[in-house]
């Protein structure tokens, strides 16, 4: 695992801002009407899917989520055509007919972000067996959330990558609820990473507010999994800032003092913090990177309005391929 | 009728669990945030639900009839599911929620291979009384894992029923069917239409499975559809009187098993067939209906038998894309131009 | 958890001749090419039927395999109306309709032998769902193979067992393979006892072919569900005498000197020998249980022979309760 | 052909992926004990495999390619079936086996909800050279749960092709197709078909997908028939020539999408069809033949359109009542009675 550099810490810190500028556009956007369907934003989390792609290559996969935009800017995906995507528009990454819930961009080894919950389990699975079967030292990610971690095939997947040795990293982004739904009722286990003894597999918990302490842990889950060492489990405890999905009005809010201290931090000004005082970038550094955050996210508003619904066409297309 | 105003096909289903709960101790129901906020201080203490479904449909149930009766899940729809073929096969009446019916995948052998064989592999021993709420259609930009309708994929498996209801009356009389019936009853809304208002009586009533409706009566075409394509049904048949052409327009209500008797009078009567159906066009229910018309009423057809389906592609996002993929009045006009077309002269 | 007694040990051991007896019945006339369909025998596992069900009162209920006459037996279930039901005669318990993968009768609460690998455990939640929603003290036994441990219901099921605690206790029979595929390739978990914990929920293996450790591990578990304690999870190795169906020419046998000897152990002979010790039962007994047992399938041989098919009419009844 | 003698589909089967291995080595195999017998020490001194398959279709394929070619699972449908569209979308070009299309409700969201709907979600960029082996068809005594035919329901799917070979020399050339083919293509083996023999090259050769088969020429009736309904189409079209009535019959062998030029061709010239079809009666692909002929070949209707197909309920155990189950020569005679009936006046 590589230590961070100005270069990749500041790389690092600009992909956090620009997840948050762009799902604070998104809520804008969405609330006045102009973006359909649902989204669900990842506000809050950013630490997660930025730390832990921050260990991939472009080559290197990833499974996501309905919660996905952020694995998409963490893998390296092109705002404007995530946001003409979230928009319908012809310029979208799947041309306006996928939609938040469905962006994809195979070029970026972004295998989707997925409507199903637990979708992405098999699709790792599968993307990781390839790995191992062309003999590459690629991984996968598989990114799922704390009400995904009850799904069967979280199981049936967890066990397929132990027996095969799979080099994949499971990052489970336990954001303190599924829907309106807290994991201290929907789950029987203390932490979902005890979870992974029954695969006999290593299993970690981590502060998933703290950007260094998710690039430590999924950093070595990674090595392990590109030397042939097989699959890890990294808990990753945090918490979504907005509604499970925009118009949720969270009335299921935390009780506890500590949960709700918790759920204020944020992971943005913590990383902040934490490099400037371990000088890997400097004030002025981080000034520009949050403007060109800014700057490419406010492109890509300008981008996705400026952008021709998709042809009448379209929608007879890509259903086979030849 | 006792009540004084109208009220949302939300608020009626919502109705129709309350009193169907009331009316039988052993109704319950269970599913994905039903109520919501389990385990939440505040919530508890207030006795306060969080979200009543990811629609809001079953707000208010939980804190009248308790967390035993409006049972949140974890997300693990195959236990969930069966656990409530366990539950009706062992005598309670178990009313579980699939969220969305894109989410069938997870969770069809419950149907498919468990609840809806157990009495025939079990000799007649077994009853299944459960009933399937979930949603489907398109319109709602959800894209293509959260729009999808499946009624007609899961009415083709023997021992299954499947009701689409059209009008917040149906609605709420249907589901009270559904749940007093001794079979899987799969009861699909279509998310689009929770806002849509009708009368509907206070009082506890049923709706009989398996009955289409005539929802106008005409002589010269008959036009067949489910669910909100009833519709775009209306609305052609409006466009059509306008130009001397009157169609009868029929509410199938049930999907399976549907309700040959008063179809194919309809087209004995009428010689001509236009059916609407939301689902992708294949195998689905407007098929099954072209196909049995075209055995027990082909001597009354004087043209072919039209269905107005989606196209055979996954629903798409962009709004453009998704107001196209649905039928419209205007793209059955068009479609079935061939038979319409052969009317008006006959008409004028 | 009662101790055994002449009376309860008597019926124990007959149960196990029966199941016995019934199954080596059931190999030879299904050879001889009498009786239609896949037949998966339960020859060297009965132990852990029988002491499991020792434990349940004719209201508690079971859910089943593919496997499950001997499930059938231990729970109470005709011999006669199993066998014609094998036979695909009308005086099946499923009037011949249902064959040996779906024998059911709920009047003992035996919820169904099951084609499905895994689909007994939604069933169990459900019954046991029952239970506790009546507030009745019955429980639920939910046996499933260790092939079936893999399938994404194990999991989802344990765990909503474990939030509800529920009245159900799983019972993993480890035969050692999963059609031709041992767990320890199929499984990346050391014991499948050891899983338990992912669900804080007690756990125990046991040796399978020894009655006793069976009778003990599941009474406790019985004790603790009927107490409202929750459910728990009792892992018992054995060893089926025969192919995984009848046919199967199991070309992968154990292979270790302690598998071999593990796999010739027979589990009633060790039950007989130990009863005897106990004083639970005398020679005299024993013999003329085993002769009963061998009689009831002797006759129920008879009586399947002997009963009519069904009649054309059956083909189109039952699909639909009015 | 280079081979002598008649080889069993089941043979065939076996031949056909041990080509296409050989010929790409993308192509891998994945199921529930396709070898059998992983890490028994014995077996994996001798380089054996313990079963092949459930059926043994597969023996032998293990010993030569190696485990990491042909791969044991887990029973864990769901995901090695998820595993097998994550392993294509990313060029891999994945044969899973679902051993039985009964165990499609464990695993339906893998080709429901991802593998037919990625390419379309993702705006054309994915492709999908996924080819799904499963067994369908009742006559085995498997029972209600091992026996049903779903070939139609996944047929319903826009994405998803769907093959049913009926011959030998069409499994062998349809299944090298379907390997070859960038789209999910379910390829669905009739288990009762696996004794058939029948002449088959040796060489590598492909047989379309989506063409149709006229196994007989006749000018009177058009039977249309899928798997091995096509040899009871071939004993009505025996029993119909002796009473001087000629019918055509057609081996349907894609089921999605299905070849319609050619059935509407016949019935254009014949003006009668009968379908045969083992799946369930609702919402097959009976049912959407005819619905298509009633629609687009109705003027050359002569009669109305018959679909012999299992009734509407499960799969029973016992012999007669399985026997039943299945359209025969002689149910089909029955029940198209009217139209059959019609004809022979004709013709004599
Ligand atoms: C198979 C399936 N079941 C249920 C849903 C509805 N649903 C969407 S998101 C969600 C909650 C997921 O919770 P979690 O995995 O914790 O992710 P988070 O939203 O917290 O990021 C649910 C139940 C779905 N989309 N798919
Ligand atoms: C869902 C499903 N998958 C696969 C099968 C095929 N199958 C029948 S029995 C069996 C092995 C089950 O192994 P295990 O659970 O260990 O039970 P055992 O046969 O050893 O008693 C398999 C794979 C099935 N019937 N159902
Ligand atoms: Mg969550
Ligand atoms: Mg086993």
């Amino acid at each position: 695992m590589k230590a961070l550099t100005n270069e990749t810490a500041k790389a690092a810190y600009q992909k956090m801002n620009t997840i948050r500028d762009f799902e604070e556009h998104v809520r804008k956007i969405f609330a006045a009407g102009v973006i359909p369907g649902f989204v669900h934003l990842y506000a809050g989390e950013e630490a997660i899917a930025v730390a832990a792609c921050a260990h991939l290559n472009q080559q290197d996969y990833i499974t996501s989520t309905h919660r996905g935009h952020g694995h998409c800017i963490a893998k390296g995906c092109d705002v404007n055509g995530m946001m003409a995507e979230i928009y319908g528009k012809t310029t979208g990454l799947c041309k306006g007919k996928g939609g938040s819930m469905h962006i994809a961009d195979l070029d970026q080894g972004m295998l989707g972000a997925n409507g199903m919950v637990g979708g992405g389990f098999p699709i790792a699975i599968g993307a990781a067996l390839r790995q191992q079967y062309l003999k590459t030292d690629r991984v996968v990610i598989c990114f799922f959330g704390d009400g995904a971690a009850n799904e069967g095939a979280f199981h049936e997947s967890l066990n397929m990558a132990a027996i095969w040795k799979l080099p994949v990293v499971f990052v489970n982004e336990n954001n303190g609820f599924g829907e309106a739904t807290p994991p201290k009722y929907a789950s029987a286990s203390k932490t979902f990473a005890s979870r992974a003894a029954a695969y006999d597999m290593p299993g970690e918990k981590v502060d998933g507010k703290d950007f260094m302490a998710v690039y430590n842990a999924v950093g070595q889950a990674v090595d392990r999994a590109r030397a042939g060492e097989g699959p890890s489990l990294i808990e990753c405890q945090t918490y979504r800032t907005y509604g499970h999905f925009e118009g949720d009005e969270q009335t299921y809010k935390f009780d506890s003092p500590e949960e709700i201290a918790f759920a204020k931090r944020d992971d943005i000004q913590e990383f902040r913090a934490y490099a400037l005082k371990a000088n890997l970038f400097t004030e002025a550094e981080a000034t520009a990177v949050e403007d060109q955050a800014m700057a490419a996210v406010q492109a890509a508003v300008q981008f996705a309005e400026d952008s021709p619904l998709p042809d009448a066409q379209a929608l007879y297309e890509d259903v086979y391929a030849d | 009728m006792s009540r004084k105003s109208n009220i949302t096909f939300m608020q009626v289903i919502n109705e129709a669990l309350d009193q169907a709960m009331a009316k039988d101790d052993r109704v319950f129901l269970m599913g994905e945030d039903l109520a919501g906020g389990a385990t939440v201080k505040h919530l508890a203490e207030a006795n306060q639900d969080a979200w009543g479904g990811v629609f809001g449909v079953t707000k208010g149930l939980m804190p009248k009839y308790g967390r035993q009766r409006v049972i949140d899940t974890p997300i693990s729809e195959m236990s969930y599911m069966g656990a409530a073929v366990g539950a009706a096969v062992t005598g309670l009446r178990p009313v579980p929620e699939l969220m969305f019916n894109d989410f069938i995948g997870y969770c069809l052998d419950t149907i498919l291979a468990q609840g809806s064989k157990m009495r025939y592999m079990f000799g007649g021993k077994a009853s299944m009384p459960l009933t399937v709420r979930t949603t489907h259609g398109a319109g709602a930009n959800a894209a293509a894992q959260h729009s999808g309708s499946y009624y007609g994929l899961l009415g083709a498996i023997p021992g299954v029923k499947v009701v689409v209801p059209t009008t917040p009356y149906d609605a709420k009389g249907l589901l009270l069917a559904a749940i007093e019936d001794n079979n899987i009853v799969v009861f699909s809304e279509d998310k689009t239409l929770y806002g849509v208002k009708g009368p509907v009586p206070e009082e506890y009533y049923t709706v009989p499975i398996g009955k289409a409706q005539i929802k106008r009566a005409g002589t010269d075409l008959t036009i067949v559809a489910i669910g909100k394509m009833v519709f775009v049904a209306q609305a052609v048949a409006d466009q059509l009187a306008k130009e001397g052409v009157e169609a009868e327009v029929i509410d199938l209500v049930t999907v399976a098993p549907w309700d040959q008797a008063t179809v194919l009078q309809s087209v004995q009567k009428t010689g001509r067939l236009i059916i609407i159906d939301e689902a992708q066009p294949h195998n689905n229910t407007a098929t099954d209906i072209a196909a049995v018309v075209a055995d027990q009423a082909f001597d009354y057809l004087d043209g072919p038998v039209k269905r107005i389906t989606a196209p055979n592609t996954p629903v798409p996002f962009a709004t453009n894309l998704e107001q196209l993929y649905l039928p419209s009045a205007q793209s059955v006009l068009t479609e079935a131009q061939e038979i319409i077309t052969d009317l008006k002269p006959i008409k004028a």
